[in-house]
């Protein structure tokens, strides 16, 4: 099949063609892998059982250290889910180019990790079962609503914007290829396509809606994108009893560490798509190359607000806040934790990326994402955990915790499950978006300057939200 | 003429008179149905007590000075742990109690996060009791399935069953009618109970008359205790507060 | 949202044309201007002698001294935050910014001499780290006690002369321009200048390595002047104010203040100096988003604090909020909200408003007051802290109000005039549009016909 | 009893030729559309550019979000009025983050429904169509009587269609 038109584009045939692979036939490794993540999940969810049977007494939480790897676990993820948003709204109001075959299986990386985060407050709460009355404000048997101050209650309320907000602007911009699915499939499946997408025929009106409702939507989803992980901090910062938690700076602080680790997180998973189904030509080297540059400058910013965050935690000279950042920074276990946080946040990963030739490389992109996640989750429990450890002057009540087998094992679970979510999506949608991938080869071209060749890309003025 | 709706309930404990005896502690744990705590449940750092004595060394050798505070939940008027649940499971009601309401509690612990006397605690396991002990505990009180947090109440049983009587002896509750378990096992009487609003209680006299001795738990977080602590007197230090505390013992 | 009505305004691609055009506001100068010129030195000069009284009446009171730290802090924070506008589309690769570019650096180079001078008595008053034997609580530890002077002077110049030096680097072809096209001083200044640029291969590609460097350079410095002068001159003069947000905040103020200022700018160059074409509506819808973002953000980082401090409720905590909340500047702390957020925030959310030419700059003009409110807001409570507290755990005696005295006012004044002056100043030598600039725009960006419809095609280089 | 024809056209430069040609012979705008499998410039085919009201949506969704917001922090605090940490019964400054999340959740919600609505689906009957359309192909559709049936179809197909359908 010819892959490229006259004017040196790839032809939109071989787009769906490639691209489909995953959806319309099956990945020889899919069946194998899918059924590995299965084993794993289904014993999860049985352990999972097991807790809400015996009690939160299987977990090595003590008092005073009530929080533990569950609530780190699920900072972690809903701070992967950053990576959606930031991705396809902020690259789409910025213009960038690049951020076109990604910007999907960003958005879904968003859902499935938002999913994911909502449960772990479920596993986490010792009363799982009587979970109703603090997640759905609805008014109980008992006359008593949600208590709205409480941030255990805002987060609910943000994270599941975040969510329905993002699954509305996935489906949106899922439509047309719903429409090349439906056009390519038969029987059950074509019923199946041709329902959802709802009689897509890409008349000028439509396409209109797709460009400009997606850049309305992105505008809408800024905020509550910046308002999620904000509020997320906020359980911890107004928490005055426990030392290093009361500060400031922990909305943006968690945020920009969110985007970092979520960012990443995409390089981690274009890595896997171009090597698990071989899109070599729409997942290239140059993606990798500018979703790099975008995290050298976020991971500095990122560790500046690290150095804030530390340098005003030992502004005050408070005896008790030096006791948790000494114990912190320099007892062991933590300094070995911490060592390694600031390794792998920041000191291996950025200054490869500083290299063209390391950018360019997918192994070794793809290993310095996995590093920088590393370092935010440890991030993540460094803040947690010896806070409540050392909490308090009344130093008979300091606690050391050492989290059991049962939570580690839920920490892989929450893995596990995320990447069969993925998979299992695969099979139905397309991880990349074709019509993104043909507009993109639409409005480029390339233009001489003297001689050398440069690429061009077409722009027509968008209009942009009113509200 | 001081009606229920002003009470406020509150507490003076005198650290001068404490010597850490732990009566308190063991009084409570009886009083409350509090679970046995076994030598597991310490090492995992999951034993519970309501009150407990901390314990601080003062001095240099050879002239150390043991120092206890008997430390219970603060029932502060701007507690930290009531805003942050969820569900209401712990607020301030209108007699200055800071109250546990263990139906609503769904386990989030935050409110023992939020909590800067670490005075909560959590169910970790189901609660058992060894067989000869089951008839022993107290019909007043419920016993904490696992998953909710618990802490001290005041011993809220003793005080609905005081002001019931009194109602039906339709007469005023007159101060030290009601005792905490932990005040009536208190050796020295270091610990009073009482209504904080009425003038004429013993509680109020007291942080009234030692108002020089009186102080509370962490002022700087401005969490406006209703347990009120007295110093404890060092004679050498405070010569005339040494003479007062004698003249005040008999 | 049809396109041709915004390409009626395009740079000419003819680069003589473009030459001449940009070169002939530093040659003719107006009547009117020149008595511009003459009002705001007389004004600088009223500025001054409001200095020099103000410290031989307050000199010893440090209490007194708020709105001159204000000022300063207001002055500096926008003047330097208005090259970022210029750099953060430099780092993107964005090509509507190389228009305004050159503005954005004049005005980081504008107000250096202005803070050095206020800066001198100010140093005089503040406090050193240890008073009466104890130790006041700052981000210098055990550092020797004149460290905040010593080094926030040192940081400021450091910012000075990144400004000029990035002024001066991405000046450069254009002195080249001055030294081959003028007569008499103008001559030889472009002759010194031009440092012998010929605009070799070389030479440019130095050029925008060089023009990269001192942007990362410019930026890192701004954030480290603003981290150390907001917390030694307002900060750790309150006792148990402790708010990790703040040098951020105020950072990102002194940013929303120099997006304003560009746009004013580059709006009275439109105006005045007839550069519909360079400056056309899509420089200033930019802008306008800009602009919106910035507010955007104030309101993130105030309520970031305020939600913690609110909430928390400690005897710190309180104090905050009785300080700078409701405290001597509430009606200021209500003003600065309203300039900063509302007003910003509801004019320029609607496209229309950014998508035009006089929208922004209303708003601009609105923003920028508002940073001015805010400095005030924080500084003048900060200082009028009594001394002898800043020792104490947390802040007990709220000061009351202090209202500005002849001086102060004589102050603010006279140092915003000299600001406008030094602009002026500098935009008799080098054009306010670089000419290398808009010859690059042009190459990279032109108006073109895609079958039927119109747009713009923009080249991505590397 | 109309027919509509659709022409097939690899060339993007054809199909734009044949908008031309129906709009001079006389069709009026909107009998006749184009169809592509990915968005073009618009007016690319000097087509008919379509109004929208897609803004009205969110602003409408951001109004309702505040006011049930509101209502319910208010009302939820009001039904039960327990004192937490001696905050206010209506701690206005909690009430905010919560309001604006609804805020924004509504917007979001109802510009969805606007975008659904504005680009007219669900369209139960697509009418014409062919599954090349999604492939690269460039449908120019137009719906005529019977009597001028011939006349659309010999501009599309001297404009250089591919193919042409008939139905």
């Amino acid at each position: 099949m010819q892959q490229r038109d006259n004017q040196n584009r790839l032809s939109q045939k071989y787009t769906n063609s490639v691209l489909l692979n995953g959806t319309l036939s099956t990945p020889r490794w899919w069946y194998p892998l899918v059924s590995v993540l299965l084993f794993f999940v289904v014993i999860g969810f049985i352990l999972f059982g097991i807790q809400i049977k015996y009690g939160l007494g299987v977990t090595g939480l003590n008092r005073p250290v009530y929080w533990g790897l569950y609530i780190t676990t699920f900072v972690f993820w809903v701070g992967i889910s950053h990576a959606g948003i930031m991705i396809s709204a902020i690259l789409r109001i910025t213009q960038a180019e690049w951020r076109r075959p990604v910007t999907r299986a960003a958005e879904i990386l968003t859902i499935f990790s938002l999913a994911t985060a909502l449960v772990f407050p479920l596993i986490h709460a010792g009363r799982t079962w009587r979970i109703v009355y603090w997640l759905i404000p609805y008014d109980a048997a008992r006359g008593i609503w949600p208590n709205i101050r409480s941030p255990l209650f805002m987060d609910p309320i943000a994270i599941s914007t975040y969510l329905t907000g993002s699954t509305l602007f996935l489906f949106v911009a899922l439509i047309p290829d719903l429409a090349v699915l439906r056009d390519r499939t038969t029987g059950f499946r074509k019923g199946f396509y041709t329902i959802l997408a709802l009689g897509w025929t890409g008349n000028p009106r439509q396409w209109k809606m797709q460009v400009v409702g997606g850049i309305l939507l992105s505008a809408l989803m800024l905020p509550i994108f910046v308002s999620v992980h904000s509020i997320v901090s906020w359980d911890f910062a107004v928490t005055t009893a426990v030392e290093g938690w009361h500060s400031t700076i922990f909305a943006p602080y968690f945020v920009i560490g969110a985007v970092h680790s979520g960012v990443s997180a995409v390089v981690t998973m274009m890595a896997l798509m171009r090597w698990g189904w071989g899109w070599n030509d729409f997942i290239r080297p140059e993606h990798f190359d500018a979703l790099a540059r975008l995290l050298t400058v976020v991971a500095t910013a990122w560790l500046g607000f690290t150095f804030l965050e530390l340098l005003f935690a030992v502004y005050g000279l408070d005896a008790p806040e030096i006791a948790l950042r000494e114990m912190q920074i320099f007892q062991y276990p933590w300094n070995m934790l911490f060592l390694i946080f600031l390794l792998t946040g920041y000191i291996l990963p950025v200054p490869m990326w500083l290299f063209k030739r390391v950018r360019t490389n997918i192994a070794l992109m793809f290993w310095s994402s996995i590093l920088v996640n590393i370092g935010m989750w440890l991030e993540r429990f460094l803040i947690i955990v010896p806070g409540l450890a050392r909490k308090s002057p009344f130093v008979f009540t300091w606690e050391a915790y050492t989290p059991s087998w049962f939570e580690w094992y839920i920490l892989f679970w929450s893995f596990c499950w995320v990447t069969l979510l993925m998979l299992l999506f695969s099979r139905v949608f397309p991880l990349v978006p074709l019509f993104e991938q043909k507009e993109s080869e639409v409005f480029s071209d390339s233009i001489k300057i003297g001689r050398a060749t440069v690429p061009t890309i077409f722009r027509e003025e968008e209009e942009e939200e009113e509200d | 003429m001081v009606t229920e709706e002003k009470r406020s309930w509150g507490m003076v404990i005198d650290t001068d008179k404490c010597n850490g005896c732990s009566g308190c502690v063991t009084a409570c744990q009886v009083e409350n149905n509090i679970p046995l705590n076994d030598q597991n449940k310490f090492e995992r750092g999951r034993a519970m007590s309501w009150i407990r004595i901390e314990r601080y060394w003062e001095g240099e050798f050879p002239d150390v000075k043991a120092r206890f505070i008997p430390v219970l939940c603060q029932h502060c008027a701007n507690a930290p742990c009531e805003p942050v649940c969820p569900v209401y499971a712990t607020y301030h009601n209108d007699e200055g109690l800071n109250v546990q309401v263990y139906n609503r509690c769904v386990g989030t612990r935050y409110c023992a996060n939020g909590c800067p006397y670490t005075v909560r605690f959590f169910n970790y396991w189901e609660p058992v009791w060894p067989e000869d002990l089951r008839n022993h505990l107290n019909p007043d009180v419920t016993i904490r399935s696992r998953g909710i947090m618990e802490k001290c109440s005041f011993c809220v049983q003793r005080i609905k069953r005081g002001s019931r009587k009194a109602k039906e002896e339709n007469r005023e509750l007159q101060d030290g009618e009601i005792k905490t378990a932990c005040q009536e096992a208190c050796s020295t009487n270091a610990i009073v109970f009482g209504d904080l609003n009425n003038p004429n209680s013993e509680v109020s006299k007291l942080s009234k008359s030692e108002s020089d001795r009186k102080y509370t738990l962490m002022p700087q977080l401005n969490t406006d205790p209703n347990v009120v602590y007295l110093a404890t007197i060092d004679p050498l230090k405070y010569k005339d507060l040494g003479e007062k505390a004698k003249s005040n013992d008999h | 949202m049809t396109i041709k009505g915004h390409h009626k305004e395009w740079p000419p691609s003819d680069p003589k044309i473009v030459k001449d055009e940009l070169f002939s506001s530093t040659i003719k100068g107006s009547s009117t201007l020149k008595l511009i010129s003459k009002i705001l030195g007389l004004l600088s000069i009223l500025g001054l002698v409001g200095l020099i009284g103000k410290f031989l009446i307050d000199g010893g009171d440090q209490t007194q001294w708020g709105y001159v730290a204000a000022t300063l802090a207001f002055i500096f924070s926008v003047t330097g935050g208005a090259p970022l506008v210029a750099i953060a589309p430099f780092i993107a690769k964005a090509n509507w910014a190389r228009p305004i570019s050159r503005m954005a650096h004049v005005i980081g180079a504008s107000a250096i001499v202005v803070n050095i001078i206020i800066m001198i008595p100010l140093l005089w008053v503040l406090p050193p780290l240890v008073v009466e034997g104890a130790r006041r609580r700052s981000i210098w530890f055990e550092a020797p006690v004149y460290s905040p002077h010593f080094w926030d002077t040192l940081s400021l110049i450091m910012l000075a002369i990144a400004g000029l030096g990035l002024l001066y680097v991405s000046a450069l072809p254009d002195f080249a321009i001055m030294r081959d096209n003028s007569q008499g001083f103008r001559k030889k200044i472009g002759n010194f200048l031009a440092g012998g640029f010929v605009g070799s291969t070389v030479q440019w590609s130095t050029l925008r390595m060089r023009v990269g460097v001192m942007s990362t350079l410019y930026f890192f410095i701004y954030i480290f002047v603003h981290v150390v002068i907001s917390i030694d001159f307002s900060l750790s003069m309150v006792p148990g104010w402790r708010d990790a947000i703040y040098p951020m905040a105020h950072a990102m103020g002194g940013i929303q203040g120099g997006v304003a200022l560009v746009i004013i700018l580059a709006w009275i160059m439109r105006k005045y100096g007839k550069y519909e074409n360079y400056l056309n509506i899509n420089v200033f819808w930019a802008l306008g988003r800009l602009m919106f973002a910035t507010s955007l953000m104030w309101i993130y980082f105030f309520y970031s604090a305020f939600i913690v401090f609110w909430y928390g409720k400690s005897m710190s905590d309180n104090a905050w909020l009785d300080l700078l909340i409701r405290g001597p500047m509430v009606y200021v702390f209500i003003l600065g909200m309203l300039f900063s957020f509302i007003f910003p925030w509801w004019w320029l959310i609607w496209n229309k408003v950014r998508n035009s030419i006089n929208g922004p700059v209303i708003g601009a003009f609105i923003a920028l007051t508002g940073v001015f409110f805010e400095r005030i807001r924080v500084y003048v409570p900060a200082w009028s802290v009594d001394p002898k507290l800043i020792h104490d755990k947390w802040l007990t005696v709220i000061p009351e109000t202090l209202y500005p005295d002849i001086w102060d006012i004589l102050l603010i004044l006279g140092s915003i005039s000299f600001v406008v002056l030094t602009v002026i100043f500098i935009s008799r030598i080098i054009p306010f549009i670089g000419v290398w600039e808009v010859q690059q725009f042009n190459l990279l960006a032109k108006p073109i016909k895609y079958i039927k419809a119109h747009g713009i095609r923009v080249a991505k280089p590397d | 009893m109309s027919k509509s024809i659709l022409g097939l056209f690899l060339d993007p430069n054809h199909a734009a030729d044949a908008m031309d040609g129906l709009k001079e012979s006389g069709f009026e705008r909107g009998t006749f559309d184009v169809l592509t499998g990915t968005p073009y410039p618009e007016g690319a085919f000097g087509e008919y550019v379509p109004q929208h009201r897609l803004f009205r949506f969110p602003a409408f969704g951001a109004i309702i979000g505040l006011t049930v917001s509101l209502f319910l922090t208010t009302a939820t605090q009001l039904a039960y009025p327990l004192i937490t940490g001696g905050k206010p019964i209506l701690s206005i400054f909690a009430m905010l983050i919560i309001m604006y999340e609804m805020t924004m959740l509504s917007a979001v919600i109802f510009s969805v429904i606007g975008i659904i609505f504005e680009s007219r689906l669900p369209n139960i009957k697509p009418g014409i169509y062919d599954p090349r359309i999604t492939e690269g192909y460039i449908g120019v559709v137009i719906t005529v009587e019977d009597e001028d049936l011939n006349k659309a179809q010999k501009v599309i197909e001297n404009s250089g269609s591919e193919e042409i359908k008939v139905v």
